[in-house]
């Protein structure tokens, strides 16, 4: 499998490490009152353990720590492997983020 | 009171033995030379500085940092992309602590900077047969189409990160290779170059950085 | 092409060495059916090699195959199940059944494929899988037995008493069921895996290939071209033909001399490509020296190639396929392609009167190439009645005798073929005395490397075989293995596909000229098996008769993949390359369904078998993963301290002294020389993350459950991260340096996630903060400074003008200090002993000169270095969890550091550390434990249970985590995780230790055995 | 037809004319009381015990391809009950005591062979850690042995003893583990379900599900047509979020890919199994020869049954630092199948929040050791509505209450487990 990160071109899959589906987005709340707990917990119990796991095209996290130390947001084919595209982690780098979280 | 004695130890003082291994043959295939006392500052801009800190690199060091994997020469310095927004400067040793403040000065408020004049070992490979002997551990394309002189890439060897960037071709018109490697990592990575240096005989010594 | 070249050269040397010219008269003699003339041999280079202990000859560019027939022998191995006898039946790497034990020694290699061997000086093969001799099999009677041993009997028996399966049945299948030995010690020799790149890779160098391979070489793309034989030119070797008006051989020779030639091509010989994987990742195996008896000095026996390509052009060929009928397994029946391949390419005569089945033209090749050698051809025997209109001239000349019909059974015995019986198409049978079979069912592409991404080949009538279907991205397959047949369209083909490739890749240059040859027409209709009575063969090798697979759909298990794994069918050595479509064909013929319909088995990698030793490459031994040296590294092997391999580190374990009788004496004298004077340790290992940025105190309040952003610069603070899911990821101390400065520290174990972690948070969940991370985990050596006298061996180390005292350097202080002789160092107040410490980091360069320096500066206090082990007797006696607590299902609150999760702040996990079974009241807590009985060894992994309760699930309430002998309590203590644990603290408890048959009973205790005030590391 | 000795030898005779297939090959019905999607082991465990055991024999196993197509037919057969934490120690072994009379429950060979396991060992705290857990089996009544070095040499005198990087110290041996023929395993619960009235459809994919107005689901609609059922069991593995998508069901399941490797065969060398604590590697002998071994995962989500480069040289590399001897012995074949990694790594049996739809997954690359266990409790959910005193804490619910079990302890990161 070889990757192409947008910084440093196609790699060889050795040099990433996944952390998976990044299409969940970490929930934000108030500390004190606002939304209950049970509430806030139900959305992170999501954000943490559910999945779509889809068989098709996925949003995804690499991270090229072999490499150039970028989070990468691929979009993969589960059942082919193949990439469709490689984009880099909002953060990535010293860019200004457009919007906060993505 | 005592007085102390602080003499440095380079991380390839068992591993690095001068001289003539493996097969042999008019002329080794490889060399392997640990350049010593380098200066090694990671210049990583702050959000949204990038640009700032092109100009202060230029100001201090002659030479905007390279935007894409490249190794760039600069005024007494080699500025080697490693990261996006972020480069390492790498010089010879001369007063380090000079040296050092400078850049913190120059970067002041720009960028972050990580003092790695020790984090690093620079292992310089070159000889007609680097190419092959390269190609048993880095899965990076170093043909000259790919890979000319000036290339850098952040890579991994044996499953630890390295900085590599091609040098100006030898005297002997073969190409050089620079590897920055972890200190920690570089007693065993020796091992692993010489290993895969052996079938083509290689040469082994140190030398200053120039 | 460094590999190749090397290897090359030498395997001339190896061979030239070994011709002395005495040998070369007597060589000759012993080579029977050895043609005077002809062939890809050199007869100069004649070469001693020996067969189940007989010493026989061969000339160099011989394969074991060839140098056996040439001696005219015909028996080589015993078959898997029956232990029939068994012969030579194709020249390459599909061979099913002529495997050898190759080498002695730790050198023995089982299963190697004589067909495939290069012969060499000195070559020592046996036979496998019999006893005591390959003529006379023992194990033979298992044919007398065969009406039993059908296909998946095994199933149906060997149940009864229960208990005899793995005393009795199991043992016996087992030592019957195996073909070669293996060696039992290390493999002595070599391997590496290297990488290479190329635009266009062409796989196979048959004229297809070679065509493909000028045409994307001279278009100027980079090319590779793999080709598993010894030498190029594929089918051009054995069937010559006329290319350019040149002989095939002279093609071969100016074909490669121009790839030779140009700069962007690469010719790999003797290596197979035998995966695609995803990406244009292909894998190929290149055996460097096998040809030759040892490799050479600094040489590798294997090269695992990983050839990363952006195109492929397969042009693997295709298989010749045999025909079932019984007694087809006979020693001396052989695929007509492969006995042409001996006759025209060795000079082997397979035999003296060989017959040839055929129901295909390409078959009646062999006809010529027979008549050529000078041997006879018994018959001709080809179901389609009359003789193709190519060799009609052929057949009068020689008045051949050519049977309507199909050969019904074969005569012969381990001595090989004898005579051949013919049944006509009007039934009548007559009996052909012959020594030799050459048979033809016609040829399968060999579609096998264009399937491995789960594509299916397609059915193609007009040549009754499947073609490649749906193959992986970017690769093409053409000549031979697309099913074109002609000499002239693989050379066309092959052209086409090299340019067209190389295009795509943006290649320029001109292709160049097609080479041109003849179309030979192929016809062929279709035969299986002839039906017959007597066992006929589909799998060669593990024995599947042709009443096997009809066995198998009577029983329901119609689907090919259900055939296969009742049967074996194709799950041998040579994965069914001879025998799975036939196989499949003969199911299809017995459900009624069309061979498409029924499909064909998954094909999977490797195209050929592959060395495990291949595969690891160089590691193994100390080899296995890289391994890292800590700054004092070799100072601390100088003073012979033992080390321990913890994750990839190499640390420094205790320093046993002359006179200590074992590990327990030199880590107590360790504590002891901490506790009651001054000790230092590398902690070097501890990862290191200099965190800077506008944002960084903002930052660390995030990922740490404590407050960062408040700690004052020249602080020092302990920090807890947990994972999102609430549970402790791991802990250390990070100190303010700077406003914007935090250096922080992690586990040595955690380092690298940590840092991954820390970069995620940073770009992907808060990308908005101003913060940068750098790891300076190698730049410094860090010393960790202990005992009463730590801050007089400092006021020694250090610039007079620093003060140490507790109010110039507060507990849990940190701050740059100058030490004399200029070299500055970051000092930091924290103690992990839990005695007055320091921890100290100089740049990594002088590590080796701090220890020394320590030594000095401590020595008027008896400075002790201590290693990891003093370390944790320390840490156990401060009840200071580490690993064996933090063991990935604990929360904050389980380790007694409930308190410091702020509520002021969101951090990572703090959401789902509150879920209710986080949270209970029962759950298992760090607590002190210390045997009531203080003679007692206490052991980690113990379990804890109510004083005087019944071990079982319900009354066992927790374990040991760590333990030491501690010097201080002078009895052993541990820590462990234990239900409601701090609320038992004073409790008497069983401890049950049924592993290490231990039973008796403990104390739980404060997990802080030692000066629980604290008052030692403010001191 | 019972199978025995003698019935071979009388078949023999009639030159095995005789056999009749060993499952029928029926036409679905239109409605069965219970529909059990997946024909892999644990599919047709299920309807051998709600046959067997629960007497309800009006079932149907509907399997998309052949059965055993899936990770049944793809797994490295190892059956062990050497776990450490509550609800996984009592499963497992009573999976480990059914395998021990299963080919006499069924009739059917399927080469059960119990000839051990041990999980080396190389530094103190792996010690320590399997001391911890073998410590727990003996306390569940469950066989095993701590060995040191010495004791390990005995069994096991071709390992690499003397390596200077991860030396072996010892091991956690359970002697009554040890593997099983897989593809028999799925036939012979097939045979005696069918025996017991069962309908296994094979070439029969669940495309959908039946839903009444309360949501409750009352049959599938497959690629044989729509078949109405009174409860529907899921077990279908690897494509376990799939079906549930059908359903609108979002798992705590990611599917991971993790590939396996066979030699050619040779002669006995490997006595049992063998587990390399240092390195990613596990290895055994099969009956026919091969040497059987494998590692971890690939990592990422994939539904490929099929891996890449690093893994398999990860493993080779693990099986050479251990055994050396095995350099020139050659990986004949190599494949990969589709694990449901749960989030915790532990299986997940129980109702799902939808009326009638029952799910049992999760199993990651270790359900082929829990086959019949977890054909027995399934059974038990769906014929009683309520969990199986042995499978009570494999609620799906157990991640929303923070009751994980976590044996590796690595949280909700599937691909680390
Ligand atoms: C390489 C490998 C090694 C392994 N090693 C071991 C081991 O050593 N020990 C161990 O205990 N476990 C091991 N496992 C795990 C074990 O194989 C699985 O956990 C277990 O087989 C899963 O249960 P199953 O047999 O029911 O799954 P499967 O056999 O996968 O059964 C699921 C079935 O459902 C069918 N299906 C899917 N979707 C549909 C649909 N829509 N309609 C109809 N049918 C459908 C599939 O075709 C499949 O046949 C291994 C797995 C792999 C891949
Ligand atoms: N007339 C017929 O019926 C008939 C049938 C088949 C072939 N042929 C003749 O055979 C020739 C076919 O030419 P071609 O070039 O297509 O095939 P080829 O058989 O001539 O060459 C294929 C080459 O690929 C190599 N190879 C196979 N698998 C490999 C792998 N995995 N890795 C590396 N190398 C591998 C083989 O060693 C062989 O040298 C033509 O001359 C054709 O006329 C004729
Ligand atoms: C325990 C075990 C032993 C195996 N032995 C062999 C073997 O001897 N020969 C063979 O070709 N394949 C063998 N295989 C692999 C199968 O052929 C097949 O590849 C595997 O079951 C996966 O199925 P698939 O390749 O069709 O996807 C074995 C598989 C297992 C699980
Ligand atoms: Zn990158």
């Amino acid at each position: 499998m070889r990757i192409a990160c947008p910084f440093c071109g196609e790699r060889e899959n050795g040099e990433f490490t996944y952390l998976g589906d990044a299409s969940p987005k970490r929930p934000t709340f108030a500390i004190d009152g606002g939304d209950s707990p049970e509430l806030v917990e139900d959305a992170f119990y999501d954000y943490v353990y559910l999945r779509d796991n889809v068989a098709g095209v996925m949003r995804e996290y690499w991270y090229h720590g072999g490499g150039c130390r970028s989070w990468l947001i691929a979009e993969r084919n589960t059942v082919t492997h193949e990439f469709i595209s490689v984009k880099a982690a909002p953060g990535a780098g010293a860019a200004k983020p457009a919007q906060a979280g993505e | 009171m005592a007085d102390f004695s602080w003499n440095t130890q380079t991380p390839l003082a068992k591993a690095l033995v001068p001289g003539r291994h493996g097969a042999a043959g008019a002329t080794a295939g490889v060399t392997l030379t640990e350049v010593r006392d380098l200066v090694l500052m990671q210049v990583m801009a702050r959000r949204g500085k990038a640009a700032d800190t092109a100009k202060a690199a230029k100001k201090l060091l002659g030479a905007e940092p390279p935007a894409t994997p490249k190794a760039v020469a600069g005024k007494g310095a080699t500025l080697i992309w490693s990261g996006p927004d972020q480069f390492t400067v790498f010089a010879p040793r001369g007063d380090e602590a000079a040296q050092l403040d400078a850049m913190n000065n120059a970067f002041a408020g720009v960028a972050s900077l990580s003092d790695q004049c020790d984090g690093r070992c620079l292992i310089r490979v070159s000889g007609p047969r680097a190419r092959d002997m390269i190609a048993k551990f880095s899965s990076l394309d170093l043909d000259d189409s790919v890979f000319p002189v000036g290339t850098a890439a952040n890579t991994s060897v044996d499953h630890t990160a390295v900085n590599f960037w091609r040098a100006a071709d030898g005297a002997d018109g073969h190409p050089v290779y620079n590897m920055l490697v972890f200190t920690s990592f570089a007693d065993s990575l020796w091992h692993v170059i010489a290993d895969s240096s052996m079938e083509y005989g290689f040469e082994a010594t140190s030398a200053r950085a120039a | 092409m460094s590999g190749y070249s090397q290897s090359e050269s030498l395997g001339r040397t190896a061979a030239v060495e070994s011709a002395s010219s005495a040998r070369s008269q007597a060589a000759s003699a012993s080579q029977s059916h050895r043609l005077r003339s002809g062939g890809l041999i050199d007869r100069k280079v004649p070469l001693q090699f020996t067969f189940d202990g007989q010493a026989m000859t061969g000339f160099a560019g011989d394969t074991l195959a060839s140098a056996l027939v040439a001696n005219g022998v015909k028996l080589v191995a015993r078959s898997f199940k029956y232990h029939r006898p068994r012969g030579i039946i194709t020249a390459g790497s599909e061979e099913p059944s002529a495997l050898v034990e190759m080498r002695t020694g730790a050198r023995k290699e089982p299963n190697t494929r004589a067909t495939t061997q290069e012969l060499y000086d000195g070559l020592v093969a046996n036979s496998q899988n019999r006893w005591p001799s390959l003529r006379r099999d023992f194990m033979s009677i298992n044919q007398l037995a065969a009406p039993i041993f059908v296909a998946g009997f095994y199933y149906k028996t060997f149940m009864w008493p229960a208990k005899f399966w793995e005393k009795i049945y199991e043992p016996l299948i087992r030592r019957a069921a195996g073909l070669g030995k293996s060696a039992e010690l290390p493999d002595p020799d070599h391997y590496d895996k290297a990488w290479a790149h190329c635009d266009v890779l062409v796989v196979g160098a048959g004229p297809a290939g070679l065509s493909a391979a000028l045409a994307a070489g001279r278009a100027g793309s980079r090319v590779i071209l793999v080709e598993e034989d010894s030498h190029v030119g594929g089918r051009l070797l054995s069937d010559g033909g006329e290319i350019d008006g040149m002989h095939a051989e002279e093609w071969v020779r100016s074909a490669s001399e121009e790839l030779a030639g140009l700069p962007n091509v690469r010719v790999l010989t003797r290596t197979a490509l035998f995966g695609v994987y995803d990406g244009g990742v292909h894998a190929a195996l290149e055996r460097v020296n096998d040809h030759v008896p040892v490799p050479g000095p600094h040489q590798v026996r294997q090269r695992v190639w990983r050839i990363v390509a952006k195109r492929s052009v397969v042009t693997a060929g295709a298989i010749e396929r045999p025909i079932v009928f019984p007694g087809n397994d006979r020693p001396g029946v052989m695929m007509a392609s492969a006995v042409r391949t001996y006759v025209n390419r060795f000079a082997a005569m397979p035999g003296r009167k060989v017959a040839l089945f055929t129901n295909n033209d390409d078959g009646w090749r062999t006809v010529e190439a027979i008549q050529q050698a000078g041997g006879d051809i018994a018959a001709v025997i080809d179901p389609r009645g009359k003789v193709p209109a190519e060799y009609q001239a052929v057949a009068e000349l020689s008045d051949l005798r050519v049977i309507s019909g199909g050969v019904s059974d074969v005569k012969g015995g381990v001595d090989g073929v004898r005579a051949v019986v013919v049944t006509d198409s009007n039934g009548r049978t007559q009996q052909i005395d012959a020594d030799c079979l050459a048979v033809s069912g016609g040829w399968n592409p060999n579609v096998g490397l264009s399937c491995f991404h789960r594509g299916k080949p397609v059915w193609r009538e007009d040549i009754a075989a499947f073609v490649p279907g749906d193959a992986p991205r970017g690769m093409r397959l053409t000549g031979a293995a697309n099913g074109e047949f002609s000499l002239g369209a693989c050379l066309r083909d092959g052209h086409a596909a090299g340019a067209a490739a190389a295009a795509e890749c943006g290649a320029a240059g001109h292709p160049g000229e097609v080479s041109e040859a003849g179309d030979e027409a192929y016809a062929i209709s279709p035969l299986w098996q002839v039906r017959a009575k007597g066992k006929a063969f589909v799998d060669f090798q593990h024995d599947v008769t042709a009443s096997d697979v009809t066995l198998a759909q009577r029983e329901g298990f119609e689907s090919v993949e259900h055939l296969k794994r009742y049967t074996t069918l194709g799950m041998a050595t040579d994965q069914g390359k001879t025998s799975n479509i036939t196989g499949l064909a003969i199911m299809a013929a017995a459900t009624g369904r069309t061979i498409p319909e029924t499909g064909t088995t998954i094909y999977r990698p490797p195209y050929a078998p592959v060395a495990i030793g291949a595969l690891a490459g160089h590691h193994r031994d100390e080899n296995f993963h890289a391994w890292r040296l800590t700054p004092s590294h070799h100072w601390a092997a100088a003073r012979g301290a033992v080390f321990v391999d913890t994750g990839l580190w190499k640390r420094a374990q205790w320093y046993p002294q002359p006179g200590e009788k074992d590990w327990l004496e030199s880590v107590t004298r360790e504590v002891l020389a901490v506790r009651n004077g001054v000790g230092f340790c590398d902690v070097s290992t501890l990862g290191k993350v200099d965190v800077r940025g506008a944002d960084a105190g903002t930052f660390l309040d995030r990922v740490y459950i404590n407050a960062f952003s408040a700690l004052g610069v020249g602080k020092a603070r302990y920090g807890l991260m947990l994972r999102e899911d609430g549970i402790v990821m791991d802990d250390g101390t990070t100190s303010r340096l700077a406003e914007d400065h935090y250096f922080l520290t992690t586990t040595t174990a955690k380092a690298g996630p940590v840092m991954a972690h820390l970069e995620f948070c940073r770009q992907v969940l808060w990308p908005e903060l101003d913060v940068q991370l750098s790891s300076a985990s190698d730049q410094w050596a860090q010393f960790s400074i202990a005992g009463p006298n730590t801050r007089k061996l400092l006021q020694a180390l250090v610039d007079p003008s620093e003060d140490l005292s507790n109010e110039g350097f507060p507990f849990m202080g940190a701050r740059e200090v100058k030490l004399r002789g200029g070299v500055v160092a970051r000092l930091f107040r924290i103690s992990f002993s839990g005695e007055m410490a320091f921890e100290i980091s100089v740049p990594a360069r002088y590590g080796a000169a701090m220890a020394e320096n320590l030594m000095i500066a401590g020595k008027p206090y008896g400075v002790t270095p201590y290693g990891t082990e003093a370390l944790g007797v320390m840490r156990i006696e401060k009840g200071h969890v580490a690993g064996p607590e933090l063991n990935g299902t604990t929360t904050a609150d389980d380790l007694g550091l409930g308190k410091m999760m702020s509520k002021k702040k969101d951090f990572i996990g703090r959401v789902m550390a509150g879920r209710p079974a986080l949270t209970a009241p029962d759950r298992q807590v760090v607590v002190g434990i210390k045997p009531v009985d203080a003679k007692r060894r206490l052991r980690s992994g113990a379990h804890v249970m109510p004083k005087g309760s019944i071990a079982g699930p319900e009354t066992d309430q927790g374990y040991v985590t760590s333990v030491c002998y501690s010097p201080m309590l002078q009895q052993w203590i541990g820590l462990g995780l234990v239900e409601r644990g701090r609320e038992r603290i004073g409790e008497i408890v069983r401890i049950f230790d049924p592993l290490r048959s231990e039973d008796y009973e403990a104390e739980i205790c404060n997990p802080v055995f030692y000066d629980p005030e604290g008052v030692r590391q403010r001191g | 037809m019972k199978y025995s000795i003698f019935s071979l030898a009388k078949a023999a005779l009639s030159g095995h004319k005789g056999w009749t297939r060993a499952w029928r090959d029926p036409a679905p019905k239109s409605h069965y009381d219970v529909v059990i999607i997946g024909g892999g082991g644990h599919g047709l465990a299920t309807a051998y015990f709600l046959a067997h055991e629960y007497g309800i024999r009006n079932v149907a196993v509907l399997e998309k391809g052949w059965i055993g197509s899936g990770n049944a037919g793809r797994n490295t057969t190892i059956i062990r009950s050497n776990y450490g934490l509550p609800g996984n120690t009592g499963f497992y072994e009573l999976s480990m005591k059914l395998w021990e009379r299963m080919e006499q429950d069924l009739n059917y060979n399927a080469m059960v062979s119990q000839r051990g396991i041990i999980n080396l060992y190389h530094s103190d705290a792996q010690r320590d850690a399997f001391a911890r857990r073998g410590n727990t089996m003996r306390i569940n009544g469950i066989d095993a042995e701590l060995l040191d070095a010495v004791q390990i040499r005995k069994e096991l005198p071709f390992l690499n003893y003397d390596s200077p990087r991860f030396p072996i110290m010892g091991g956690l041996l359970q002697r009554r583990a040890g593997t099983a023929r897989h593809d028999a395993v799925v036939w012979g619960y097939a045979r005696a379900a069918d025996q017991r009235g069962v309908d296994i459809i094979q070439n029969c994919e669940v495309t959908g599900f039946v839903r009444d107005q309360n949501g409750k689901v009352t049959g599938v609609e497959t690629s044989r047509g729509r078949i109405g059922a009174g409860k529907v069991g899921m077990a279908v593995a690897g494509n376990t979020s799939r079906v549930a998508a059908m359903a609108g069901m979002k798992l705590p399941i990611e599917s991971h890919v993790l590939q396996a490797f066979v030699s050619e065969a040779i002669k006995p060398l490997i006595p049992g199994v063998i587990t390399f604590g240092a390195g990613h590697f596990y290895i055994s002998q099969s009956d026919k020869g091969g040497l059987v071994f494998g590692g971890d995962l690939d990592g990422y989500n994939s539904y490929a049954q099929r891996g890449n480069m690093p893994v398999i040289e990860d493993v080779c590399e693990g099986g050479m630092a251990v055994m050396p001897m095995i350099g020139r012995v050659r990986m004949l074949r190599q494949w990969g199948g589709i694990m449901d990694m749960s989030m915790d790594g532990t299986p997940i049996i129980d109702k799902t929040p939808i009326d009638g739809l029952y799910l049992n997954a999760g199993w990651c690359y270790g359900g082929f050791k829990a086959t019949p266990a977890s054909g027995l409790v399934f059974a038990h959910l769906l014929a009683r509505d309520e969990p199986h005193h042995e499978a009570a804490r494999f609620r799906l619910d157990r991640f929303r209450r923070g009751a994980m079990i976590d044996e590796k302890g690595q949280g909700a990161q599937p691909n680390l487990h």
